[in-house]
């Protein structure tokens, strides 16, 4: 049987396959469908210094092969999150890691200072790549100064593994990567959702109250996988890849570009049993193909 | 919650728009109780533009033969492929999901308004409410006789009113038109629909000091908490349809505010 | 019966719909399957100075609600162009347009400056934002310096209706639009093909032989219409919109957020005869809706 | 080329793996004329995986019953769902596509080697030069007995020979260790199936001096010459498989470089 762990900074996960913030609630959402304690790790949804209520309704439209979404990082704020849900979710037998986002830097290191100090809680997920948000967000994620600033920040206060997630709505993802690389990110996740929108033709309105929104699934994979093999060409810290996996051929496909993990995102809401199948055919597939470890499988794609 | 295959057992054309599919699960195992109100997330295949599941409402669970009902309007590619599943098909649901509808704490006389396909819901409690005892009203509502579906199934649990908008069934007009409303005495109102009949049933409950709760239709991605998507603005703040609804006590809606 | 004409330019389109460069060949390609003289135009394949072979095999690789392509260019260069395609096919009862592509800004001008002689030549669509060729290509259309030097080049030689052809894979689309519109460009037409790739996951080959290629198909209408959206809420000059458009419902979907015309791509290789299909659909909904011309839908979507 | 509805009149599996389908003009309109080696291309609905068409080759023209027979061996979704067709259900084709085999001028003894569902279009083509009076000889081969499809048919237009490489039918072996190739003499040779089955072909037309076409299944977007994607590397350069083939005289191609 090959082995499944992986190493994401100082933490090590039973295998490679994990939940993507946004789509997997808490983890409790997910209890009646599947063990928790066999995934890789679930990164909750993403956090906030102040409670937000989000963005108004309608907050979803299906698109070919996905969806947008504009849900907006409605969550009770950081407080709520440690004196409220840490507590329910803190002896799952699985890394949980909490998405943190901020209008400013301040936010987010007041939010990572406060999740520091929590024993069970390994890592941060820093989110610079939300496009639903009006300040902040994805703001930071499209330029490779304020990427780099925002992480630096978090950085000198968080001392445990630091992941920043990486926004695809920009020219060059591995100048960013990069700049965060060099800020002192021990991991990069990529990709966020990609800035879409869609209209109703007959009331010819947007179909998100806030236009624009997010797009998942499905149809962004194959630039995804692009931009995680780009990624990984240029920096030396592991990857957290996503985008549109639904099954484990695509996990193993983020893998071989370069992914040391990888996360299910919205494919959850489909089959919200797909990230337990996934770790079952990676098993598999390395079985089949006589590889011991999955990391031996990290960027082997044959060029 | 569960994700479970089902099998299609039979699926009957009421009208040219709905369909009343009724579904076993594949293993024949006992199904988990279910509420009225509660729903389930039917996963389309076979479609090149449907990624998401689809919500439909318990229609009816029928223990006897371990068979849940689904009651389907053709809208759009995915209900249109539900539509056109045959029997001995392979469904899979997500079930049951959702809150349900408040079954009054003391017997009395009840008042079930349902238009159009939103009548779905209202079969399965009609049916749980008049099983415990309570006076059970049907007022259905739709633009043509047609529209009037599974009338006999409920006639068997309680009085049945109607409206048409051409007046070709019961009384002419919306439902929120008919006559009961202004003779009867009611204690409790459930109501699903249309947002404008739900709003003027809602308009009416509250002018009459009446209890009620409606069942809403938000847009769903997941349909179990996880997502965020299917909100509804109330005065607690944002909440999510599937889970702390899809049924709401008017009082906590802001639509007529 | 609603106005169809349109107008981009010195140039009139007898309808807002058009074929995409790279997917509709010469328009002979398409000749047995419709009326050619029904179109607002036809992009006709990228066009070099110099004949080009295009990549290695395989081209192309089927993805969620898309596909994959890097064919490169192949094309035979502008002087067979003008000699042998041009005579065949200057007589259509619509606009031909040639998508012109470059590795160099010489390139570029020399190929515009052979192409102004034609008298059945009203326009060219500057490609800067093809992802398939090793030089230039895209690179041109990433900066909003590159970008408004090699259209203000193009302006001096060009007297005719310029097109500007702009890619998806940048921060800030509209930066880029603004930037051609002040080098002199008539139009903007978006999006090209976004940057993405595929792996083979048993032979852990890329399924392209180039690794990366270019996405097209309904996957990527989501971004391409918020794109369309923010362009048009940033230039003066009309806009041509493409990106997965399949039917007639997502041509006024692209309409709605701002474009004045349309370019129908990937799809005509599933439905040869997508194209004028929509046109009916366009003129169907305008009726329906009561709109006396298509131009008064262009960007009027409801916010 | 035409984009056409046709209409399903039989799908007939032939083993595990291939379904032979015949279909009709859904308007029962005389089709065009038709050449083996050229292909069609089918549209698959109802798949979420599927967006582009699948190529097929033309298996027989069945001019007396206007049908046209697709021979589909299952190997992902796409030809899932065309095995999966039922009698009645329409089929939207683009056809006839791509170039055809040669005839040669002169009357002389031909060679036509199939491998797997390679064999699909040297049914018509074994067909059209016995009409012609061509000497006509069939090599099928395959793992397996039951891989060998279609021998009746074949048998009514020349002679025909296998291999299985499990030696359950025919020869054992593979097509190009058969004994005619040792024993017979051919004027010409086509070939269709694996690549490396049309390369050792290839390598024995030219060896023995013999003209070759093979015909190519590259990836293709479109079909018929619009997109540049299914290219194969010639003595002259980058071709189209869809225009300029998908049947090449060997001596076109690099393989053998
Ligand atoms: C809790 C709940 C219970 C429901 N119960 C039933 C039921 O018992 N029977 C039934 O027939 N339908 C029911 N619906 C509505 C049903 O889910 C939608 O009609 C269906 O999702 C439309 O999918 P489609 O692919 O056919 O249409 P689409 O192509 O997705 O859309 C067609 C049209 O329907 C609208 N629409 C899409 N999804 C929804 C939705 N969730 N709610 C309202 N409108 C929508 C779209 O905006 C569009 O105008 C219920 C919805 C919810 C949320
Ligand atoms: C001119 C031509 C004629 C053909 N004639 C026939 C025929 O008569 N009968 C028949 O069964 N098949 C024929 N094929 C092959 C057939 O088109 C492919 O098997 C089919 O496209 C695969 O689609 P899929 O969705 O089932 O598989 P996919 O899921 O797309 O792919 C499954 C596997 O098949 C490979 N594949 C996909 N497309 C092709 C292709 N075009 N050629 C070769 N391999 C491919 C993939 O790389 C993958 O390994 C022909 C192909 C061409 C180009
Ligand atoms: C409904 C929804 C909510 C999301 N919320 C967050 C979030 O709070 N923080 C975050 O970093 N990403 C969020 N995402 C993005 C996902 O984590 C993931 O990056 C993206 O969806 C791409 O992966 P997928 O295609 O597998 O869904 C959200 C995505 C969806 C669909
Ligand atoms: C096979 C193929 C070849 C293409 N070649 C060109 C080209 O030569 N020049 C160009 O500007 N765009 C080219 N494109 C991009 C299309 O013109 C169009 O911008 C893109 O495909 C998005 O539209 P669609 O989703 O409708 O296909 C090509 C696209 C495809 C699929
Ligand atoms: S539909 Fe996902 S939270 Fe309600
Ligand atoms: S498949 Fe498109 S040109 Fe051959």
């Amino acid at each position: 049987m090959a082995g499944l762990e992986v190493q994401i900074g100082d933490l090590k996960f039973k295998n490679p396959v994990t939940t993507a913030s946004g789509t997997f609630g808490y983890g409790t959402e997910y209890k009646d469908f599947i063990d928790l304690g066999a995934l890789g790790g679930i990164f909750v949804k993403g956090t906030t210094l102040e409670p937000r209520q989000g963005n108004d309704y309608p907050r979803m439209a299906e698109t070919p092969s996905g969806m947008l979404n504009a849900v907006g990082l409605q969550n009770k704020g950081v407080d709520y999150f440690i004196n409220h849900l840490y507590p329910e979710i803190k002896d799952y037998d699985t890394n949980i890691i909490v998405n943190v986002s901020g209008s400013t830097i301040e936010d987010y290191v007041t939010t990572a200072e406060k999740l520091a100090d929590l024993d069970k809680m390994p890592a941060i997920e820093l989110n610079i790549s939300c496009p639903n948000v009006k300040e902040g967000g994805m703001s930071f994620g499209v330029s490779c100064e304020s990427a780099a600033k925002v992480t630096r920040a978090v950085r000198d206060v968080f001392p445990k593994t630091l992941i920043v997630k990486l926004s695809p709505n920009v020219t060059s993802i591995s100048e960013i990567a990069l700049a965060v690389e060099g800020a002192g990110a021990d991991s990069v996740s990529l990709v966020n959702t990609f800035l879409g929108m869609a209209i109703d033709i007959e009331s010819k309105k947007p179909k998100l109250s806030t236009i624009t929104g997010g797009l998942s699934g499905p149809c962004i994979k194959p630039i995804a996988v692009r931009m995680v093999w780009e990624v990984y060409n240029t920096v030396k810290i592991p990857i957290i890849g996503m985008g549109g996996i639904s099954n484990w051929q695509d996990a193993i496909e983020f893998i071989l570009a370069g992914s040391t993990a990888i996360q299910v995102g919205t494919y959850n809401f489909i089959d919200p049993t797909a990230s337990v199948k996934i770790i079952e055919g990676i098993e598999e597939y390395l079985d089949r193909h006589r590889i011991t470890s999955v990391t031996d499988l990290v960027g082997q794609m044959r060029i | 919650m569960k994700v479970l295959d089902f099998i299609v057992c039979s699926n009957e054309p009421l009208n040219d728009q709905n369909h009343l599919i009724k579904v076993v699960p594949a293993n024949n195992e006992p199904m988990p109780e279910m509420f009225p109100g509660q729903f389930v997330q039917i996963l389309v295949k076979n479609s090149p533009n449907v990624f998401l599941r689809r919500p439909v409402s318990i229609n009816n669970v029928d223990l006897a033969n371990n068979e849940l009902w689904l009651l389907v309007k053709r809208v759009g590619e995915g209900t249109e492929k539900i539509c056109k599943s045959s029997t001995g098909d392979i469904m899979n649901l997500i079930f049951p999901l959702g809150n349900s509808f408040t079954i009054p704490e003391e017997k009395c006389t009840t008042l079930l308004i349902g238009g159009g396909v939103g009548t779905a819901p209202m079969l399965f409690l009609g049916k749980k409410l008049s099983e415990k005892g309570y006076n059970v009203n049907f007022l259905l509502g739709g633009r043509t006789a047609s529209d009037i579906l599974q009338i006999t199934d409920f006639e068997k649990y309680g009085n049945v009113y109607c409206t048409t908008e051409d007046g070709s069934f019961g009384e002419i007009g919306f439902v929120t038109d008919h006559t009961i409303l202004q003779n009867n005495k009611f204690d409790f109102i459930y109501t699903c629909g249309p947002k404008p009949m739900m709003v003027a049933v809602a308009k009416y409950a509250v002018s009459k000091g009446i209890e009620c709760e409606a069942s809403l239709e938000n847009l769903m991605a997941c349909g179990f908490g996880a997502c965020l998507c299917c909100i509804e603005k109330t005065v607690r703040g944002n909440i999510c349809t599937c889970t702390e609804g899809p049924v709401f006590n008017i009082k906590e809606l802001t639509w007529l505010d």
